[in-house]
């Protein structure tokens, strides 16, 4: 089974772990995962406030080197490429004459017909009905699933989960083991961007959610962006501060949290990577 | 060989001032079939018509084309006339020679010869005008009135007053609609029950009305005049001729756990009840989804406590079949409940409630005896949050449109609460604040200066339950768009008004338009806003579209007039500029193949299926025919029709290419 | 091709039809229909990649619908013109067996309108040549199409065979032989041409199942399927229309979208 | 080409175009005598042939105005004209027919000023193009048929 796959800046930078623990999974579920050649930025989040036919370029210039190397369906970890590569696709079916402008500035055939999935589509088509019988250890916690932005708005544009109320993760987690609670956070903002520019509104909006997820009692965050990792983890210190309470909740990806429960070990996973430490006991089966 | 008589109207100057108006009957006159031309001052006058009345009578003329100002002004005037001079009406037609021709070009001989081309071709066409008559069409002086709230309450009684038998169905045990929910109404805050009850009690006395309640429509064929409508009439399991309404009945029930509707689901009811104290017909039923006997076979505890013995738990639905010459439609409408909400906690949290659950909670005679207590625990709230436009003008949520009551009930909830718990503090969230009606701006001023109502212009994005709270987070536009958290005991949604459940069915039923949200579509959205585009159908009320209560009035007063000028004769004339079906010689009987295609194409629904039968009664072919009944004339069928099949009358495809051919060639 | 012998003979015998629609060789060594009522006629079946002929066109007739049950030989458009005339009320699908074939060759019974909408939907679309051509003639400037389509029309001597080869043209009393009035001119003039091909190709817009059965009878070889395709090209491009994929799909020019474009509007 | 007086027909709707027109003539604005109207009930009922049958008998240019979107005093008429109008267009334009010698347009009964702009934008247009003399020549072949035949 062979599937492409573009990681995008990220997850070969801030988001490694993210990297190791998708690959992890995939290889763990016999899925080859092909990297597509000669692959670019996909232009988030700059892009698309800068240049108009920038931003659609580089979204179709993968999708056509996709094409070209017979990829006819390609997963896309990283929340915010899996967004801009969805947008692009929708923008040029959409509309005849922008496709042939952006046709003509990539200099590529692009015809659209490459499926993109992100990280929840590609686990619920290819993973999920393998999981059960692959659990070694129960996910046996109290887990806030937290979605962000990217992932499912706008849903005219990507067609995916509930837009106010998301559950796809809850479920996969809820096969895990696990108890995924009820929150209001799901796809509150996590201050996105402004990690690095204004780290007091990022400190304040993840720290709301963290608040609320440590209120209700979550013992684990568990996210699909590494933006949004970035933010709940990496600016710990901030949030803290802002919540004037020291949290000690991890953040994971979805893929670590199965990675965990079909029984990878921590460094397969790049657990150890986590500003916040995952210091967890599971009950093994 | 056609007698035709052409009449060349000067119009005072106003057209042969630049239209040559002798040369052009001089012209006219070499035209093969005209036996008469010729002009004169003024042809609408009383000498201009009896010029036109003795030729039609000594030329002995078959066709008449008068050439004056538009048809749209005096065609009737001139087929008159003519019709008084024994021809048929629609033998006559008229040339534009003054709007068309005089009025917009210069005096010059281009003008003239224009003005001759015009007449040249209505001349041509009128050689194939047909002699038509009048279609009747008979009229049953009896209606069908669909829904029993407010709108169709007061249709029901305009219509009867009028002397007119009526037939007023309702799906509900009850007549009274949403309006026997409503605790005050605005702007007055008169109790709503207090104005409605008398009403719906003359419903039940009317000797001009039958009522049918926990009925309805199951099937309408036919067209105005003659409509023949089905109804099912669902089994209470009681005879309502023995029961006296004393309700016994309901207080022994086991099952007594069942949410009520009218409450909106904030009390209890029985499984045998009567829906309010104040229901017409005052007789309970049992609801079979939820009566133990209809589920296990075994209590009837009910049956044994009737003293009338009205009891009939074998009881099947009836069918009624009655005629009726209209029917009209006023099925109300419905609110979002609070489950649609998924940022407002998807109906999750139990004190989050919708504008009708508010009304229930106010109301003197409802589960709180009127007092405002939350729902979680009985707690009198301390703060309430208001959220206009929960919904409402939110193309995200696929409610573009104003739900037009919500500004001002939320008003009316917001001064009730503050009247009732002076210390308590009412936030209202709007957009903005739509007040357009008598007494209404002065109203919601009242709310927000006298009554202490804090309006924050802005939305909600987010409500969730921190620590026995709801946390509500908005915006406030008029502070820079800065997030507003208010920690609330309770949130009251005016949600968007939606079709009722079931509109679009009901409307396919009776080939009624309908808009994108299943609300009903009217004739024309200025002109003809109570009837539909199906003729003999009239709307009223909130089932067109979002509308208070004096507007539910108003519109079912004004449906209940379409019905009674409909009633005021026993025959209905019909223009018979309609399109039909040709008929041949057999074996084919018709050139129409019956591939119907034209059937989605009438906006009317006047194209039916025609069965040609053999000698056996065995079908030999089915095609199309025109309903005259219901055929409005546009012919639209006539241009879609790949063999010319159908044709339409007044416009025929003999006449139209007549006149494209003789406008274009030389005399 | 035995596979079709083997089954259309099985059919026969055992009274499942009455007749099978196919196709045999002729005598110039074309393809022509044949109407097979007895299993032992079934082996001059043939099948190959010269059968041309769309046979949903004598599924209209009234002399082949008295036979009974028919089975007919069906290529994706001959299938996709058996939904049209169902959907036009032109047959009694009861009485109709559709036999076609999959990608290995077998032969596949089609028996009801469903049946028939998912094999076309799994089969897909694909583009040919005549796209290509179109595009070559939308290319032309105004006065290029015009002198291309009037030597084409030149040819044209109104024999009407690609009305009858259309299955489509089912209507008993074509407008074209109507005289009261002259919708189009009798004789084969240039006028006349233009009229009846513009005619054909509207009444055909929105319905044609591109079988290329007209531009195959037309003795002249005018490329009459041009015109059909292109407005199946622009009807699927403006309203999303494709005649054959549903069942209750309303006509597209009996229907409207209140956004359809109308930038050619003043 | 100076003294070239265009043939156009107009084919309107009665409810709309025909009463603009009519208010073009009740506020006096005047406009070319090249166009004449011939009244539908709706533009639903405008057959196409009848633009051939206009163009085979000489008109060099033709205008079919209805009412506006949602106008449609049938309430749909007009819908299923444009629908026409779109595919019909198409096919003309594929045939080399100069879509430009069709006018399509919107005119409601209070536009009697743009009725007045339409039909003098079209004579000007139709003036410039010339004659339509492609058409034109084609349909003399028929006439010529005919004198042949009535000789």
């Amino acid at each position: 089974m062979k599937i492409g796959f573009y990681p995008g800046c990220s997850l070969s930078g801030t988001a490694r772990e993210y990297n190791e623990s998708v690959k992890a999974v995939a290889k763990a579920f016999q899925i080859e995962l092909v990297e597509i050649k000669d692959w670019n930025c996909c232009g988030a989040s700059a892009a698309h406030n800068i240049d108009h036919v920038l931003a659609l370029s580089l979204p179709a210039r993968i999708l056509a080197l996709a094409e070209e190397q017979g990829l006819n369906e390609i997963l896309v970890p990283c929340a915010a490429c899996y967004n801009r590569l969805s947008s692009t696709q929708h923008r040029l079916l959409e509309d005849e004459q922008l496709k042939k402008k952006i046709v003509d500035t990539i200099e590529m055939k692009y015809n659209g017909n490459v499926r993109i999935l992100n990280i929840i589509q590609f686990l619920e088509k290819y993973i999920s009905n393998e999981i059960d019988q692959n659990i070694t250890r129960k996910f046996s916690k109290k887990v806030a699933c937290y979605y962000g932005c990217l992932l499912v708005r706008p849903n005219k544009v990507l067609d995916f989960d509930r837009e106010e109320d998301p559950v796809s993760m809850d479920k996969i987690m809820k096969q895990l083991g696990a108890n995924p609670l009820q929150w209001a956070f799901k796809t509150e903002c996590c201050g996105a961007g402004l990690s690095v520019s204004k780290t007091s509104t990022v400190a304040r909006l993840s720290g709301k959610i963290l608040e609320d997820a440590v209120l209700r009692g979550a013992e684990a965050i568990i996210v699909a962006c590494p933006m949004c990792h970035a933010n709940l983890d990496m600016r710990r210190p901030e949030i803290n501060n802002y919540l004037k309470k020291k949290t000690n909740i991890p953040v994971m990806y979805i893929t670590q949290a199965i990675g965990i429960a079909i029984g990878l070990s921590e460094k397969e996973l790049g657990l150890h990577r986590h500003f916040v430490p995952v210091n967890m006991d599971f009950d093994y089966l | 060989m056609a007698r035709i008589g052409v009449f060349i109207c000067h119009c005072g100057e106003n057209i042969s001032a630049t239209v040559d108006c002798k040369k052009v009957a001089d012209e006219i006159l070499k035209i093969p079939g005209v036996v008469l031309s010729t002009d004169y001052k003024y042809m609408c006058s009383d000498p201009g018509q009896t010029l036109i009345k003795e030729a039609v009578k000594n030329n002995k003329l078959t066709g008449v084309v008068v050439s004056a100002c538009s048809p749209r002004m005096h065609e009737p005037t001139f087929r008159k006339a003519v019709a008084e001079a024994g021809l048929n009406p629609f033998l006559c037609e008229m040339v534009n020679l003054r709007e068309h021709c005089s009025w917009v070009h210069e005096k010059n001989d281009m003008t003239t010869q224009k003005a001759i081309d015009l007449v040249k071709t209505i001349v041509e066409k009128v050689k194939h005008n047909e002699a038509l008559q009048s279609i009747k069409v008979p009229v049953t002086r009896k209606a069908l009135v669909i829904g029993g709230g407010v709108a169709g309450i007061q249709c029901a009684l305009d219509i009867a007053n009028a002397g007119h038998k009526v037939i007023l169905i309702e799906r509900e045990p009850s007549i009274g609609g949403h309006m026997s929910q409503l605790s005050e109404t605005f702007p007055t805050l008169d109790c709503s029950q207090c104005i409605l009850t008398p009403r719906m009690v003359e419903i039940a006395q009317h000797s001009n009305i039958t009522l049918y309640t926990y009925s309805e429509l199951e099937k309408l064929e036919g067209f105005i005049g003659n409509f023949n409508a089905t109804i099912r009439k669902r089994s209470r399991s009681l005879d309502e001729k023995i029961c006296t309404g004393c309700g016994l009945c309901t207080t022994k029930c086991p099952n007594n756990k069942i949410p009520n509707e009218f409450e909106q689901g904030l009390g209890n009811r029985t499984a045998i009840y009567v829906p309010f104290p104040q229901a017409v017909p005052n007789k309970p039923v049992i609801d079979k989804n939820n009566c133990t006997y209809y589920k296990k076979g075994k209590c009837k505890i009910c049956e044994k406590l009737c003293p009338a013995k009205a009891i009939r738990f074998d009881q099947p639905d009836e069918m009624l079949e009655i005629e009726v010459g209209a029917v009209v439609l006023a099925t109300g409408f419905n609110i979002l409940k609070t489950s649609f909400f998924p940022e407002y906690g998807y109906g999750q949290y139990k004190d989050v409630i919708d504008g009708l659950q508010f009304e229930r909670l106010a109301s003197a005679s409802g589960p709180t005896g009127g007092v405002i207590k939350r729902p979680s625990d009985g707690q009198i709230p301390q703060t309430i949050v208001f959220v206009a436009c929960a919904g409402s003008r939110d193309a995200a949520k696929g409610i573009p449109y104003c739900s037009k009551i919500c500004c001002m009930y939320t008003a009316k909830h917001a001064m009730l609460y503050k009247h009732k718990v002076h210390e308590g503090k009412a936030f209202v969230f709007y957009m903005d604040i739509r007040a357009a009606g008598k007494n209404y701006d002065e109203f919601t001023r009242r709310a927000i200066e006298e009554d202490g109502a804090n309006y924050i212009r802005g939305r909600v994005s987010r409500i969730y339950e921190r620590n026995g709270k709801l946390i509500v987070i908005g915006a406030d536009t008029l502070l820079n768009g800065q997030q507003v958290e208010i920690e609330a005991d309770m949130v009251v949604l005016a949600s968007a008004s939606i079709a009722n459940p079931g509109s679009e069915e009901l409307a396919q039923k009776l080939h009624v338009s309908y808009n994108q949200y299943k609300f009903f579509e009217e004739a024309h959205p200025k002109l003809k806003p109570v009837e539909t585009n199906t003729a003999g159908i009239m709307l009223a009320g909130a089932c067109q579209s979002p509308k208070d209560i004096p507007e539910s009035v108003a519109a079912a007063s004004g449906a209940a007039s379409k019905v009674i000028g409909l009633f005021s004769n026993s025959e209905l004339t019909r223009d018979p500029l309609i399109a039909h079906v040709n008929k041949t010689a057999p074996p084919l009987f018709s050139t129409c193949v019956g591939c119907f295609l034209c059937e989605s194409v009438c906006p009317y629904k006047a194209i039916e299926h025609e069965e040609i039968k053999n000698r056996n009664g065995e079908v030999i072919r089915t095609i199309a025919s025109i309903n005259p009944g219901l055929c409005q004339g546009c012919g639209t069928c006539v241009a879609l029709c790949r063999t010319k099949s159908i044709d339409i009358r007044g416009y025929s495809n003999t006449q139209v290419f007549t006149e494209v051919v003789a406008l274009l060639n030389e005399i | 091709m035995n596979k079709i012998i083997e089954v259309a003979g099985e059919m026969l015998t055992n009274g499942e039809v009455q007749l099978v629609v196919g196709y045999e060789k002729g005598s110039n060594g074309n393809e022509r229909p044949a109407f097979i009522d007895a299993p032992e006629a079934c082996n001059k079946l043939i099948f190959d990649g010269s059968c041309k002929i769309n046979l949903a066109v004598y599924l209209t007739k009234k002399h082949i619908k008295q036979k009974g049950k028919i089975a007919v030989i069906a290529q994706k458009a001959t299938l996709a013109s058996i939904v049209t005339l169902y959907t036009e009320n032109q047959i009694a699908i009861e009485n109709i067996v559709a036999l076609t074939f999959d990608a290995n060759s077998n032969v596949v019974k089609l028996r009801n309108i469903d049946e028939i909408i998912e094999f076309l939907k799994a089969a897909g679309k694909s583009s040919d040549e005549l796209d290509d051509k179109i595009e070559e003639i939308e290319k032309m400037s105004t006065e290029e199409r015009w002198n291309f389509w009037q030597e084409q029309f030149s040819k044209c001597f109104k024999c009407y065979a690609c009305r009858a080869a259309c299955p489509l043209c089912y209507c008993e009393r074509c407008t074209v032989d109507q005289n009261q009035p002259q919708w189009v001119q009798v004789p084969a003039t240039k006028t006349g041409n233009l009229e009846w091909h513009i005619m054909r190709a509207m009444h055909l817009a929105g319905r044609c199942s591109n079988c290329n059965a007209c531009s195959n009878a037309c003795p002249q070889g005018i490329p009459l399927n041009l015109l059909t395709r292109k407005l199946s090209q622009e009807i699927f491009k403006e309203f999303k229309y494709e005649p054959g994929t549903a069942v209750h799909q309303t006509y597209a020019l009996s229907d409207f979208n209140i956004k359809d474009k109308e930038n050619f509007i003043k | 080409m100076e003294n070239f007086e265009p043939k156009i027909v107009a084919f309107v709707c009665n409810w709309c175009t025909y009463a603009g027109a009519d208010l073009t003539g009740t506020s006096r604005i005047k406009y070319s005598p090249d166009v004449k109207i011939i009244r539908f009930p709706c533009t639903g009922r405008i057959d196409f042939m009848l633009l051939l049958k206009a163009f085979s008998n000489g008109a060099d240019g033709i205008i079919v105005s209805g009412c506006h979107p949602n106008d449609c005093h049938y309430t749909s008429g007009n819908f299923h004209a444009r629908r026409r109008w779109i595919v019909f267009r198409s096919l003309l334009d594929f045939l080399g027919i100069d879509t430009k010698r069709i006018v399509f347009s919107w005119v409601s009964a209070a536009e009697g000023a743009k009725w007045a702009e339409i039909v003098n934008t079209t004579v000007d247009e139709i003036k410039k193009l010339g004659p339509y003399k492609e058409y034109q020549l084609i349909a003399k072949e028929y006439l010529t048929t005919k004198e042949v035949i009535n000789e």
